[in-house]
């Protein structure tokens, strides 16, 4: 399946990448795509080792056991810091 | 009835006021709140945000406000772009019969933004520019209404003088 | 920092924010309340005050403020006269580091001066004019805030819907 | 001694009087002074009757209690209700 992948703030100045569509076969849940993604090494291993990372799934708050499906938008952050 | 914006345009907190008290005759008490920011050791500061998700964030927000407090009226402007010190961020502004439902609610919203709403700052400063941190303070802000829905939670706005 | 105004003249209230921010650079947030004469059944309103005792109580109502919480600037202004539905009879305006001291001054603010302040509010309808009757309810939201110096009580702003 | 005396509101408009100097002689505290205006009868019966009637001396809130001192300004009025 293929899934939109997006980096924001501070994650996504580590990584050098704000957003990229994702081939994610075998993906069940965010914990999944975060373990493929981490795979990369480097940079992305933050995706596993930030102690406080933020995920949204199609645009609202989500967690890590949160199911994935095909074209899902995922987007990946640190705790936010507006108002 | 609720409004929400997210852009770079400043706003105006007279007409703001103005549209809100018209919005409901019956309103008796506005409450708003202006974020600044803040002079000092910040040369400016930049939001970003996460487009798309910032709005729905930001209009399930207001939606649970709306149905734990009556409100007759909510105006919710977020800034995004560079911004100078002094420049507002943000305007909530909250309209009520009565003044406890419209401080309760107007501080709930501010609350959850702070925690929930996908903005992140980045400051400069004479030494380069960094993402400013969240602040363990604004989840404890948060979670203090988690306790009783449409209370208001005890001792936690005390003044650390 | 405090201004405290009690006349007839109508206000502006992004004019008093500017100068609530201006007056201290540092100030990051910016909480305020406007009273609104209600629609309804009331022709209008006319608000009788004690000369020379209102300015006195306001001014005690902020410094307790001051002294209960850091802020950075306060206004208050209360007008007194004949206002029609819809018009402005008062502003209080807090300036602050933080938004928690900013919004719990602000409400402490309004719940003593309408409880130690001397205004009355005369209505007319069309049935006549008639003094306002003080509200228990008032009484008990600025009590709330003598259990404790500094802290917001609990469970005192709940919305009944 | 004598005493300023006023009266707000409601309370005003019952005495049709919204000040007076009142010669005020043997009267020691805010209880005493309404007594003695009280014993005017008619309208002024209201400063002993009034439920939750409100005292001012020298443009502070007071109490029944408050000692009255030669040339101080004592206001009568209903609960304030501005705001």
């Amino acid at each position: 399946m293929s899934l939109r992948v997006l980096y924001f703030a501070g994650l996504r100045d580590a990584l050098g990448c704000a957003h990229e569509e994702a081939a994610a076969d075998g993906i069940g849940n965010v914990d999944d795509l975060r373990r493929q993604l981490a795979g990369r090494g480097g940079p992305w291993l933050a995706l596993l080792e930030h102690k406080s990372l933020k995920v949204a799934v199609n645009q609202a708050m989500a967690s890590l056991t949160t199911p994935l499906g095909d074209g899902d938008e995922v987007a990946f952050f640190p705790p936010v810091t507006g108002g | 009835m609720a409004f929400i914006s997210v852009r770079a345009e400043d706003f105006d907190v007279a007409s703001e006021n103005e549209a809100l008290a018209l919005a409901d005759q019956q309103a008796g008490a506005v409450v708003n709140f202006v974020g600044l920011v803040r002079g000092g050791d910040i040369a400016a500061m930049t939001l970003e945000h996460y487009p798309g998700m910032t709005e729905k964030a930001l209009a399930a927000i207001v939606a649970d406000a709306q149905r734990r407090w009556q409100l007759q009226a909510v105006r919710v402007i977020h800034r995004i772009g560079r911004l100078l010190p002094g420049e507002r961020i943000v305007y909530v502004g909250v309209a009520s019969r009565h003044r406890q439902a419209a401080f309760a609610a107007c501080e709930f919203i501010m609350d959850y933004l702070k925690t929930e709403a996908p903005f992140w700052k980045r400051e400069e400063t004479a030494a380069g520019s960094h993402w400013v941190d969240a602040r363990e303070s604004d989840d404890h802000a948060r979670d203090r209404w988690q306790s009783s829905p449409g209370a208001t939670p005890s001792a936690v706005r005390a003044g650390p003088k």
